[in-house]
Order: structure tokens, then sequence, then C-alpha cells
């Protein structure tokens, strides 16, 4: 059926049709593990998951290859009346992140969230796989809507995968820190909402493209973006609204911290991104974006403070997402500042790089932390005096994600750092300069307190109360060698990240 | 006179009738002094004006499927404030607190 | 003064009353109010919306009146869920505040910077 | 019109009051039958508005089941009933986060003034496209085929919620059923109104999402009455709440989603793509889908209410 109005070449674009298998397929791994749970979701889970990786590389590949955004039209009905998906170059790559962490969780998984032979479901089995799934299919949902409404009930999927995932230990304090993190996400959700109504009522449509070139700057736009904005970075834990996050990161089973910490975060993020980069295409404006760019300071410093002061690995580790969360904000003032078009292509660059080699990083950590606690049944700092001669692959990984994130030679940290110093160069911005050195000096602080124990020489072994998978441990260096090989390999993702850009500042070009 | 204007007429004498004893009920409510008293002059005065709203309602719709809708709506309230108020009462008697 | 513009004004009114009532208010089953105050208020923003793009014999343009729709069960759904966690935390301590460790961090922040 | 522009005015004022009184009084109890008030006259203010569609889904969702959900948390957590303000910010954050807000209502209040004329609107591709879908009331076209994306998404939100709520139950009670809390022993009067009231609800339950096709309904209301229903059986004591780990119940509880899906992926191949429906067959397999929507809604909506298991199957 092809309904008035709609142009049928454009409405089922054969290429994006694997954007709908992006969404169906964690679908399907929700409702099945949601009807036949129990002893074959981990196995079904895992195929999924394995397909997933398949879809993710062909997105990434028809981006790449087709040279501009691979689109499809949901139902044939074109925006305004419908909603179109897309996924542009920031897409492709962070669904292919967002696939080879999902397939590292899975497989990490510990066994409490398996279903033995012999047992029934458990609730905990149940809720993980569920949940884990709908992560996948909140992330991916987030990355290619391209219809502010669409992407409201994206941000409400991540909101809710990723609260029960907070307190599916069921204890106090995790109960605490899920509800003081769902009344945050909630407070971002309906200012965004919000936003959204504000940008309806005045241009009649919810289309990230023709708003775009339907936006006039005015009181209604500067408070809707104001109120999107400030309800994203609620949900993003950007300072100084970061409270819940150390909680709630820190309180979860490392499988479901290492999602919230590399992924879920990240999609409200992204959707700043859109608003700022693609929405307001041009409109930016450059003493708002100062703010935000502050306010990313803000939290490199207090996050990176704040790890230092830590005793509790995992404490410490959430912590340096707030820190390292503060990097991404940073793009924006570099963007603005940018008075020719390369130069928003490397500020915007520079924070999407952060925000993959983050994931990769920050997910080997999490992972590296919960094998460590399961190892020895805590996470004091002070007691993890030569874990690393005992548990060599872990403490290896861990040491390189900490070396990414610290910023250091030849990982992809090193490499973002260096990108965002250069943007800060080439748009005289040197306030941000020291910001970034700074982090990465509380960045060398936090993560020397860990390493510098965890390798020295002890005089008792630490006693084990289980031991560590072998298997576990490769999963977490896979993951800490993904970080490292983000700074040696930028060329391709650079490329790929700048597919299908509508370019960027009309302000800035004459 | 016309059957109209009589109508017409009923309307707006049931309706405004109708919605002063709603009006009535509602001081009842604010102003007695305990739970009991409040209860009785709420059931009591909004059922009455109801059931002349619905008088007066029905002359204005389509016979029937309309008019039996209105006349479902009235019943239903109708019973469902009768025990509601019954339940709001046994559990005083049964020594809740009044407040 | 036309009905969509009071309604309008509500609507603000009920945004910034139930935003306040959001921030200042310590208990969770407070704030889980202060959301649908809130939350109802910007649907009517969206209803305003709707009923000034009336167009073609239709009272209002129908795109927002289905997102409010989606809307009020998407809150729903954040209320049951919400209270859910509020009763487990309440069976579990006893109190349903979930604040008091937030200010000790607060505090403590406050203290090094 | 300036009779309807006093009732506005009136209303408008109402509703700010009773929102008032909902935030400001310090009996939480008192603050959530306010909130049930203020839900009803949203209501009104929607009909005011001519969305009669919405209307309902506030009435049944916005103040029914959400003032159920709210009425039965509250009576749980009665030992800290009064808002305690010793706990809230300093006068210093309260008065700014007062500026803040006034600052934002004002703010809002210009933009509503100043909103274009005239207002952009979609009504008429809306309409235009109305005959493809062989439905009469718009909105739910919108819902059901132009946005059907976001309606299939949401779907899964809810779905989640419950799975967040389940998963707060204890590890012992896993497999269970809810419980509400606890009941009290249901009284003669309740038993009886549920028995009169179930029949009639059923029947407007199916009529609303039947007539939601052409004329203000459909699945979301309907769903929403078929659950209040429900929850009044479980109040009655007549039926106990089904078990988690029962496969009927759960496929009850994802029809709606797989339904959807499957109409959507068929639509790859025998349509013009995914969610979309064949030429002629829009209208049936689209009444399909809600059929299988307000049982799921319905379904999802009371246990949602009902809270997480509490009582395990065996004793």
């Amino acid at each position: 059926m092809i309904p008035p109005g709609a142009v049928s070449s454009q409405a089922s674009d054969a290429s994006g049709i694997v954007l709908v298998a992006a969404l169906v397929l964690p679908l399907v791994g929700i409702l099945l593990s949601f009807l036949v749970a129990g002893r074959y979701t981990r196995g079904m889970a895992l195929i999924l998951l394995a397909v997933g990786l398949a879809v993710a590389a062909g997105i990434a590949d028809g981006v790449w290859r087709t040279g501009h955004a691979l689109t499809y039209t949901s139902g044939g009905w074109l925006p305004p009346l419908g909603v179109k998906l897309r996924a542009d170059g920031l897409s492709a790559v962070m669904i292919a992140v967002t696939a080879i962490i999902m397939f590292a969780v899975g497989l990490y998984a510990p066994s409490e969230f398996r279903v033995r032979q012999d047992k029934a479901e458990t609730r905990r089995s149940f809720s993980f796989w569920i949940l884990l799934f709908a992560i996948w299919v909140a992330m991916n949902a987030v990355f290619l809507g391209n219809d502010l409404f669409n992407l409201y009930v994206a941000l409400e999927l991540v909101t809710f995968a990723a609260v029960p995932l907070v307190s599916i230990s069921g204890t106090a304090g995790t109960l605490k820190a899920a509800l003081r993190y769902l009344l945050f996400a909630l407070i971002g959700s309906v200012l965004y909402l919000l936003g959204t109504a504000l940008l309806y009522g005045n241009y009649g449509t919810l289309d990230i493209s023709l708003l775009s070139e339907r936006i006039r700057p005015g009181l209604a736009v500067w408070l809707s973006v104001s109120v999107m904005t400030a309800g994203l970075a609620a949900k993003t834990a950007l300072f100084p609204f970061h409270l819940w996050l150390p909680p709630a990161h820190s309180g979860a089973p490392p499988a479901a911290s290492a999602l919230l910490s590399s992924l879920v975060v990240k999609g409200s993020f992204f959707i700043t991104v859109r608003i700022w980069f693609d929405v307001m295409t041009g409109l930016t404006d450059f003493g708002a974006t100062q703010i935000l760019g502050a306010m990313g300071a803000g939290a490199i410093v207090v996050g990176g403070v704040m790890a230092l002061r830590q005793t509790r690995l995992k404490l410490l580790i959430a912590y340096s997402t707030v820190a390292q969360l503060g990097y991404l904000f940073l793009m924006f003032p570099l963007a603005a500042g940018a008075v020719v078009s390369s130069g928003v292509t490397l500020a915007l660059s520079a924070g999407m790089f952060q925000a993959v080699s983050h994931a990769f990083a920050k997910a080997a950590m999490f992972m590296a932390a919960g094998l460590v606690a399961d190892a020895v049944g805590h996470d004091r700092i002070a007691e993890l005096r030569g874990i690393g001669y005992q548990l060599p692959v872990t403490a290896f990984a861990f040491g390189i994600a900490a070396l990414s994130l610290i910023g250091v030679p030849p990982t992809g940290g090193f490499f973002t750092k260096w990108l965002l110093l250069s943007a800060s160069v080439s748009t005289g911005q040197w306030w941000w300069i020291v910001v970034v050195l700074a982090g990465g000096l509380l960045a060398g602080g936090y993560m020397f307190r860990v390493i510098s124990p965890g390798l020295a020489a002890a005089e008792t072994p630490l006693v084990f109360r289980s031991p560590v998978s072998r298997n576990r441990e490769i999963i977490v260096l896979v993951l800490a060698i993904f970080a490292l090989l983000m700074g040696m390999i930028p060329g391709t993702p650079l490329e790929l990240l700048q597919v299908g850009r509508v370019h960027l500042t009309r302000a800035a070009l004459p | 006179m016309s059957i109209e204007v009589a109508l017409n007429i009923l309307t707006i004498v049931a309706v405004s009738g109708g919605a002063f004893f709603f009006l009535a009920g509602t001081v009842g409510l604010l102003r007695f002094p305990d739970t009991l008293t409040r209860l009785h002059a709420l059931t009591k005065a909004d059922n009455v004006g109801l059931g002349l709203i619905m008088i007066g309602l029905l002359p204005r719709v389509a016979w029937p499927f309309d008019a039996l809708k209105l006349i479902v709506v009235w019943v239903l309230v109708l019973v469902a404030s009768a025990v509601s108020s019954q339940l709001i009462g046994r559990k005083l008697w049964r020594g809740g607190d009044g407040s | 003064m036309n009905v969509p513009t009071i309604l309008g004004i509500c609507a603000a009114g009920l945004i910034g009353l139930g935003l306040f009532s959001l921030i200042v208010e310590p208990q969770p089953l407070r704030k889980i109010l202060a959301f649908n105050v809130l939350g109802n208020g910007v649907f009517l923003f969206f209803g305003v919306v709707a009923r000034r793009g009336a167009a073609v014999g239709l009272f209002g343009d129908p795109i927002p009146q289905a997102l409010v729709i989606t809307g009020i069960v998407v809150g729903f759904s954040a209320t049951a869920l919400a209270v859910a966690l509020l009763l487990r935390l309440f069976d579990e301590t006893g109190s349903t505040s979930s604040r008091d460790d937030a200010q000790k961090e607060s505090k403590s922040e406050r203290a090094d910077s | 019109m300036t009779i309807g522009v006093g009732f506005s005015v009136a209303l408008g004022l109402l509703i700010l009051a009773v929102a008032v009184f909902t935030i400001g009084t310090r009996d939480s109890f008192a603050a959530v039958v306010a909130f049930v008030v203020y839900g009803l006259l949203l209501s009104l203010g929607w009909m005011n508005l001519y969305c009669p569609d919405v209307a309902l889904t506030e009435a049944a969702v916005g103040g029914g089941v959400t003032g159920a959900l709210l009425l039965n948390a509250c009576a749980r957590v009665r030992s800290e009933k009064t808002s305690d303000f010793k706990k809230s910010p300093r006068w210093i954050g309260r008065g700014m986060a007062g500026l803040l807000c006034l600052a934002l209502s004002s703010g809002l209040v210009a933009v509503v003034i100043l909103l274009p004329n005239p207002a952009p609107t979609l009504a008429p591709e809306a309409t235009r496209s109305l005959s493809a879908t062989g439905l009469g009331n718009p909105v739910t076209a919108v819902l059901m085929a132009y946005r059907a994306l976001d309606t299939m998404l949401e779907k899964v939100v809810l779905l989640l919620a419950l799975v967040g709520v389940w998963s707060l139950a204890s590890d012992r009670f896993w497999g269970g059923r809810a419980t509400f809390g606890h009941l009290p022993e249901p009284d003669r009067p309740l038993i009886f109104l549920t028995r009169v009231l179930a029949p009639v609800g059923i029947i407007a339950g199916i009529y609303l999402f039947w007539v939601g096709a052409d004329a203000p309904g459909g699945a979301f209301a309907g769903g929403a009455i078929l659950s209040a229903i429900w929850i009044l059986v479980f109040f009655a004591g007549l039926s106990v709440v089904p078990a988690v780990g029962s496969l009927g119940l759960r496929i009850v509880l994802s029809i709606g989603i797989i339904f959807f899906l499957a109409a959507g992926v068929a639509g790859i191949s025998m349509a013009a793509g995914f969610l979309a429906y064949p030429e002629g067959f829009a209208k049936p397999i689209i009444v399909v889908i809600e059929v299988a929507m307000t049982l799921s809604i319905g379904a999802t909506l009371g246990l949602l209410v009902a809270g997480p298991p509490g009582q395990s199957l065996k004793p």
C-alpha cells in the first residue's frame, strides 16, 4: 500500500531494512526471555547477541559504503506525519560499540544469572536477561531515532531498563540508589518532553531533519533547548546532577554496572548531541555552550577529586565515570567556537571518540573489578595488595583501561585528549586545555591509588573465595584491548563518524 | 407553548436544581463536623443532584443509545456511591479514626 | 484570550508548581505526586497545541493527542515503578527516604571543593 | 464564546488551586485524594480542548488507576504520612528553586501567548491519509498507523515497567502471586458492587476499544477500564492474582507486542515495509492488534497496581 503523499521510492529504502533489524532483534530477545525464560535463555541470548554483531556490522558497512546516512520510514508514512529511522556515522559507530559491549556482557554475565538444568527460573535470571535486551533495544532506538518524540520513548526505554538493573540485588542500598536514579531520570524525561512540546507547537513537526530547516532563533527555541538540555544532563549525570550516579553504578552487579557506565549514560548524551548539532544546526550560541563546557569541567574536577577519596574500588570507578562524562561536554564549546567547518568536525569527533573509548575502558574496568570482588569477596582498595600477581590477566586488562582513561599514548583516551587539545588550540579557548590536563592528572592520581597497591608485593597472598574463570578474564582483556586499539586505528572510525553530517556551522560559514 | 420550549425549561430547571444540590452537598462536606455527617450530606445531596442533572439532560440526547448510556451512568454512580459510603461507614463503625 | 491560551497559562503554572515541588520535597511519595502534576502540565501544553491546530473539520491536531495518550501510559508506568521501589524500600528499612546519604555526600563534597 | 472563556478561566483556576493543595498540604493522604480530583478536573480540561480520546485516557489512567496505585502506597507507608519539612532544603535553596520555577512558568506563559498564528498543524495530512487506514478516528490512525513504531515501543515500556516491579520481589516469593500489599478482608457490599460492576465494566471496556477505530476511545481507555474491573475483582476476593510464573499470564501480557511485532515484520514482505499494512486489510489488522493490545494493557496495568509477588505458591 502506498499511502497518499508518500513517495514510494523513499518509503522503503531497501538498504535501510537493516535498521529495523537492529530494533526487532532485541525485541524478540525480550519476548523470548519473557515467555520461555529459564535455562534456554542464556544460549538464546548469545545467539541473538551474535546476530546483533552482524547487524551492527551491516549498518556500519552500509553507511561506510554508500557514504550517506541510511534511512527507513516506518510503515511507509513519511515525516512529518510518520516516523523515520536514520543511521548516520555517529549512529553506526555507537550501534557497533553497543553490540560489542552487549555481546561481551552476555558472555561475562556471572553464574547467578544463569539457570542450571535442574532449577527453575529465578528472579535474577528472569530480570537480568530481559533488562539486558531492553538496554539493547533502548540504545539502538536512541541511536536510530530521527524524531523527537520517538527519542522520548527511547529515553524512557533506557530508564525502565536501567533502573531495575541497579536494584537487581535487592539490598536497601541499591533500592535507595535506584529510587533516586529513577526520580532524576523522570525529571529529565519530562523536561525533555516539555521541550518537544514547545518545538512542535512552534514548527509543527517532530522530525529532526525537517525541524532543522524550519527552526528560527527566538524565545521558544531558546527555552525548549534549555529545558531539554537540562533534562538530558540530569539523565547523563552531568555535574551538578551527578549525585545519583556513584551509588547506582557501584551498587549494581558488575555486568550491569558495565552496561550502565559504558552505554546507558551515553544515550541521553547522544540525544543532546542530536539537539545541539542536528536540530540547532548553525544556531548554537557560544555563551550557552560555554555553560555546558563549564559543567563538563566541573564534572572532570569534582569527579576526579571524589574518585581520589574513595576507598572502595567500584565507587572509585563510578566517580571516574562522573569525571569522564565531563570530557563529553567539552565538545559543545569547542564546536561552537570553530570558525571553519573542519573545526566543528574536530570537536565532534573528539566528543564521540571519548564516548567510544570510555565505553570500552569503563566496561572492562567494572568487569575486572567484578572478577576481583567475586574472587576475594570485597572491593576495599587497601586490602587488594598484590592482586596483580594473583590475577595477572585481569590486572593487565584493568591497567590498559586505566591508561586509556588517564590518556597515555597510544590508547584511545590519549587520542581523545589529543583531539580535544587541538580543538582548544585551534579555537583559541586555552581554558579547556587547563581542564583537560588537570583531568588527566587527577585520573592518573586515582588510578595510581589502585594500581600501585595492586602491583606491590604482598607478604601474604590474598585468599580467594572462589576461583576466577579464565574465560571471563579474557572477555575483560578483549574489551580493554578495544580501548587500546581505538588509539591506533583512528583513521577509519573518524571518517565513518562524519558520514551523513549535514554540515554544520551555517553560522560559521560566510 | 411548544414542546421544545417546555423541554428547554425542564432542562434549565432540572440542571440548575442538580447543580444546587451538588453545591449544598459540597458545602456539607466542608462544613459538617465529623465523617458520618459529611458522608450523609455528600451522598444524599449528590445522588439527588446527579438524578436531576440526568433528567435535565435526557431530552438533549439521541434516543435510545445515548439516553440509555446516561441512565446506565446514573445507576452505576448510585451503586458505587452507595457501596463506597457503606464501606467508609463500616470502617468507622469498626473503629477507624474519623479524620 | 481564548480557551487554548487560558489552559496554556494553566499548563505553564502546573509545570512550575510540579517542578518546584519535585525539587524541594524530601519525601519520595510526594516527589512522585509532583512528577505527576508536572507531567500533566506538559501533557496539557500538548493539548493546547493540539486544539490550536484545529483544521479541515477536525477539532484539533490529532498528532499531539496521540502523543499525550502515549505519554500518559508511560507516566503511569513510571509512577508504578517508583511506587514499587518506594514500598520495597519501606519494607526493607522502615523509611522511604532516599536522601540521607545524598546529603552526607553533598556535604562532604562541599567540604573538599 | 465569553461563557466558554469564563468556564475555561474558572476551570484553569480550579485546576491550579487543586494542584497547589496537592503539593502544599502536609498530609500525604489528603494530597493523594486531591491528586485524584486533579486528574478528574484535567479530564474536563481535555474535553474543554476537544480532545475526548485524551480525556478518556486521563480519566481512566491518570486519575483512576494512578489514584488506586497511590492510595494503596499511601496506606502502606502510613507511619510517615506527613510531609517532613525539616529535611527539605533551607529557605535559600527553596527560594532559588522557586525563582527558577517561576522563571520557567513565566517563560512558558510568554511562549503560549507568542505561539504562531495560524498554528502549524498536521491535521490536513492526517485526514488526507485516513482513508488508507480504513479508520474513522484520526487519533487512532496516528497511534496505530502513522506513529505505530512509538506505540509499539511504548508497549515495551509498559512491559518493562512490570518486569521492573516484579524484579523488586523477594527471592523467596519468585514465581508467586502479587498481594497489593495486604488486602483487608473484603466487605459484603464490595463483593456486591463487584458482581454488579464486573459485567458492565467488561462490556464498557470492550465497547470503548471497539468504537475507538471510528470514535473517541481505543485500546488504552478500554484496557484501563478492564484493569480497573480486574483490580476490583481482586479487592473483592472473587479471584486470586495470577502467579508471575504462569505461562498463560505471560502470554496475555506480551500478546499485544507479539501481534504488533508480527504484523510489523509481515509488512516487510506483504506490504510497503515494516509496520505498513497491506492495502485494503489495514483496518482488520489494526483491529486485531488492538484486541491483543487491549488485553495486554488491561492485564499489565492491573498487575502494576498489584505490585511485586509477595506470596509464594506453596504455603
